[in-house]
């Protein structure tokens, strides 16, 4: 069983490129988990046609934990991927961090991690521990950095790195750094800036994702593009990063860039 | 801790704020107090304070309510456990006069907002007192917090200006009793009357008397934050500390008699012939070779403690050397002249047994 | 003294727009602090010309909170704003969202939060109480949701409006919504979607701010937009921006659409 998880900058692309990769796993024949880690619990809502799932915190806030079974937590969506979502309090109250901690402990004692592939989607911002979760020991050992060339995201990517690095000092801990994903604003230069930033903290770029405008004609349709445009050229550039991660046995353990590094990056990539 | 003759209370420095403004709020017999956080807060100072009332003699059992927050809580937000535990308790037979709400640590982490809930518009006053568990600091800030909030239930302005009113009496301390009635003893040469404990064994109405004494006596000086809160707000002078050691006793009667227009001489004079006469019952430890230990490392040196060592050490002609009994330190510092009776008496206890075992 | 807050999904342009909204705010002559929000401290970089200030939790945690001053945690950059950044830990471990509560606290002692707006710039995602602070009774009374046409984005900002309208019940609280500003992705018929949106949410498009590239220029650039190209278009858009805040007193308590009006809206947008 392999367990990835994707991190980055919120509102970069996170939730799309796991829906549609592990849409396009699914397609090759593979059991596919995938785990929504966001209390805004969107992660699975195109591979489930719109309609969204009784997440995970609701279920035990409803019912209690003790007579939770596999069937209430996972639901199958498109193309056999089983979806689970941890769901979270409404914005502002409570601890989503917590609720995370709280649905990994439930799933692992009715054993439902398990799948050929199981894909984490991680909220944008790691605040907490709670969030790191799917980093911890035992779960994702390939985490996948998902940026665009706009630096923001290049710098959150980095910042998360930097989690990683530490995590993989621990002594049972086997996360590693699996590439970095460029899902892209189609800025001129923006491959080679992504790729050159993944040399630099010691990995490497895994996959461009063209930003087209199909992804967000599938999600009005409420449908992967898999589904939506399954011919599309984009479809093909999902079905590529699946055999890629699929396949990806290269890990490392990443050399984050201090704030010195960051600036001379940002300085150098002004080819603009 | 609460059956030791010399209260020893290191949980005053460390500790959770929680203890600190229980101490003070269980003191209001008609009103209730709301834990908001997990059932375990609660149990651990309930039981706390039920030991050492018990070890005071005292059985009346304070009302504590917690909010009982589980994991669900924590996730989803306890605001809403939260109201619906101040509605049970309104509705809750005897009626609390008024109630106060505690937070712990963990709701604000979670960043609960304990004071909107309270501001809902309640039939009874609902005081917030943002103790924070230990995030807020520790048992003394607790019990300052504790204070500054009761203090609301105040009426506004002065009124009559009678009497005196005690802040912040140790009430978790085994000699709060008597060194209230030493208190008593001192203002009665000057025909002072205490007009209100602040906060012992009272009630919400009472509590409303706060700003009409002619001056305040803070326990301690660690209290000034609130002495001066209570001089902003009800123009009420204060002296900072109950009298500590022989020349303090003579210090607090001066200053008493200030604030209140008074001649203090005769009183004065009376008094120092009570402490020579005090003093000559322990003319047996004259010579004795003594040292000073401290309590425990975890608590400060206190300098009016060091003080009384001083002047006591010079009254009775006591040798302190690295070598000597160790004697008990004058922790709390004694109030008033039946305090250093109650402190000498202990000592002659330790030099008579330590002196037999050593000769 | 005005507070506002600006709250959205990560990565629709909150920091990017606060920056720009405060430098054009400080131009007219107002005297603006600035508060990011975010452990990720990158809410002022822009109007510091890219150097990173100490952070609030920084300098408690370095130096204890017993002798710090204003002058030590309130720093002044382009245009006379005055910024401060919360600050936080590193991605993955301890608790952001205390990091939030405490800083409030510090600045609440220190009484630091004055001037004539006060603009609060918070992360995406609203995890816990703590990133609600600025929404809490006695700070920001005017929030505004940032958001593009896209469909994610303006699922995160009807969860924030659900997040105001609660808030809004309390018996003290003065939070209202102040309006919704369209950073737009450029798609077509965006600002016509965003103001419907508005509108179904008792709330009403205050701004929209075309996506322009001088925005990445002026970042590559460290500077606001304001400081790189005062004489541009995008600069003209945020002084705009600026004088309909300041002048804004309409503010109205939300009606957040629910799940099924939720994908009404969504289908009903499908111009596309
Ligand atoms: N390659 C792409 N091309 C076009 N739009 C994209 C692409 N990837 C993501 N998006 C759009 O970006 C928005 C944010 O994506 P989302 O997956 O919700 O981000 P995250 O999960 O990282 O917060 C969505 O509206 C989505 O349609
Ligand atoms: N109007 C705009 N035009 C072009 N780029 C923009 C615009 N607004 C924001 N951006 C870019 O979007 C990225 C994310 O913006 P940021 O302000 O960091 O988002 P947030 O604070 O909401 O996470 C930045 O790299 C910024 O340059
Ligand atoms: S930062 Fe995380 S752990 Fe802390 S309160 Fe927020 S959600 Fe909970
Ligand atoms: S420190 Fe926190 S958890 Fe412990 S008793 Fe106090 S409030 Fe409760
Ligand atoms: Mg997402
Ligand atoms: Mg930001």
């Amino acid at each position: 069983m392999k367990q990835i998880a994707l991190y980055g900058k919120g509102g970069i692309g996170k939730s799309t490129t796991s829906a549609n990769l592990s849409a396009a796993l699914a397609e090759s024949g593979l059991d596919i988990l995938q785990i929504g880690c966001d209390p805004k619990h969107d992660s699975t809502r195109m591979l489930m046609h719109g309609s969204r799932i009784p997440t995970v915190l609701d279920l035990i806030r409803e019912q209690g934990d003790k007579n939770l079974t596999v069937d209430d937590v996972v639901h199958q969506g498109f193309s056999g991927v089983r979806c689970v979502e941890a769901g979270g309090p409404e914005p502002g109250i409570g601890c989503a961090g917590r609720g995370i901690i709280a649905t990994f402990q439930l799933l692992e004692r009715l054993s439902a991690l398990d799948g050929d592939v199981i894909v984490y989607d991680v909220l944008g911002d790691v605040v907490c521990g709670g969030f790191a979760m799917p980093m911890r020991e035992g779960y994702a050992q390939e985490v996948y950095l998902v940026t665009s060339g706009e630096l923001m995201s290049i710098y959150a990517a980095n910042n998360i790195a930097k989690a990683i690095t530490r995590l993989s000092k621990r002594v049972r801990s086997n996360c590693r750094l699996g590439g970095v994903i460029c899902n892209a604003k189609n800025i001129e230069g923006e491959r080679e800036l992504v790729a050159e930033f993944a040399k630099r903290i010691n990995s490497s770029l895994i996959a461009y994702i063209p930003r087209d405008r199909v992804v967000q004609l599938a999600e009005v349709h409420k449908q992967t593009v898999l589904e939506y445009a399954p011919d599309s050229e984009q479809a093909a550039v999902y079905r590529r990063l699946a055999d890629e991660l699929a396949r990806n046995t290269r890990t490392s353990i990443p050399t984050p860039l201090d704030d010195d590094e960051l600036d001379a990056f940002a300085l150098e990539s002004i080819q603009v | 801790m609460n059956s030791m003759p010399s209260p020893s209370n290191p949980s005053r420095y460390e500790g959770c704020t929680l203890t600190g403004a229980l101490a003070v709020v269980t003191q209001v017999r008609d009103a209730a107090c709301i834990i908001h956080g997990p059932a375990g807060c609660t149990h651990h100072n309930f039981s706390l304070l039920h030991a050492t009332l018990l070890g005071n003699d005292t059985a009346a059992i304070p009302r504590l309510i917690s909010t009982r927050l589980g994991e669900n809580e924590i996730i989803f937000g306890g605001e809403d456990a939260l109201e619906r535990c101040i509605a049970r308790v309104h509705e809750a037979p005897p009626a609390p006069a008024a109630i106060f709400v505690l937070s712990t640590c963990i709701v604000e982490t979670i960043g609960d907002d304990t004071a909107a809930v309270c501001a809902r518009g309640w039939e009874t006053p609902v005081i917030p007192i943002r103790t924070s568990g230990f995030l807020g600091g520790v048992f003394q800030t607790g019990f300052v917090g504790a204070l500054l909030a009761a203090g609301t239930l105040a009426e506004q302005g002065s009124g009559q200006r009678e009497g005196v009113t005690l802040i912040g009496e140790k009430n978790l301390e085994y000699d709060v009793d008597e060194n209230y009635a030493e208190v008593v003893r001192l203002l009665a040469y000057l025909d002072l009357a205490v007009n209100l404990r602040f906060v012992r064994d009272t009630d919400t109405a009472a509590l409303s008397r706060l700003g009409t004494g002619a001056f305040n006596i803070l326990r301690e000086p660690a209290l000034r934050e609130v002495g001066e809160a209570l001089h902003r707000r009800h123009g009420t002078p204060f002296i900072d500390s109950f009298p500590v050691g022989l020349a303090g006793t003579l210090r607090f009667l001066r200053e008493a008699g200030k604030l209140t227009g008074r001649d203090t001489r005769d009183a004065v004079r009376e008094e120092e012939a009570y402490q020579e006469e005090m003093l000559a019952a322990f003319a047996d430890l004259a010579g004795a070779r003594v040292r000073f230990d401290r309590l425990s490392p975890l608590l400060e040196e206190d300098a009016a403690a060091g003080e009384v060592v001083a002047e006591l050490a010079a009254a009775l002609d006591l040798r302190v050397a690295q070598d000597g009994i160790p004697l008990p330190p004058p922790y709390p510092a004694p109030v008033g002249t039946a305090g250093v009776r109650r402190l000498l008496h202990r000592w002659r206890r330790a030099i008579r047994t330590n002196g037999r075992r050593s000769f």
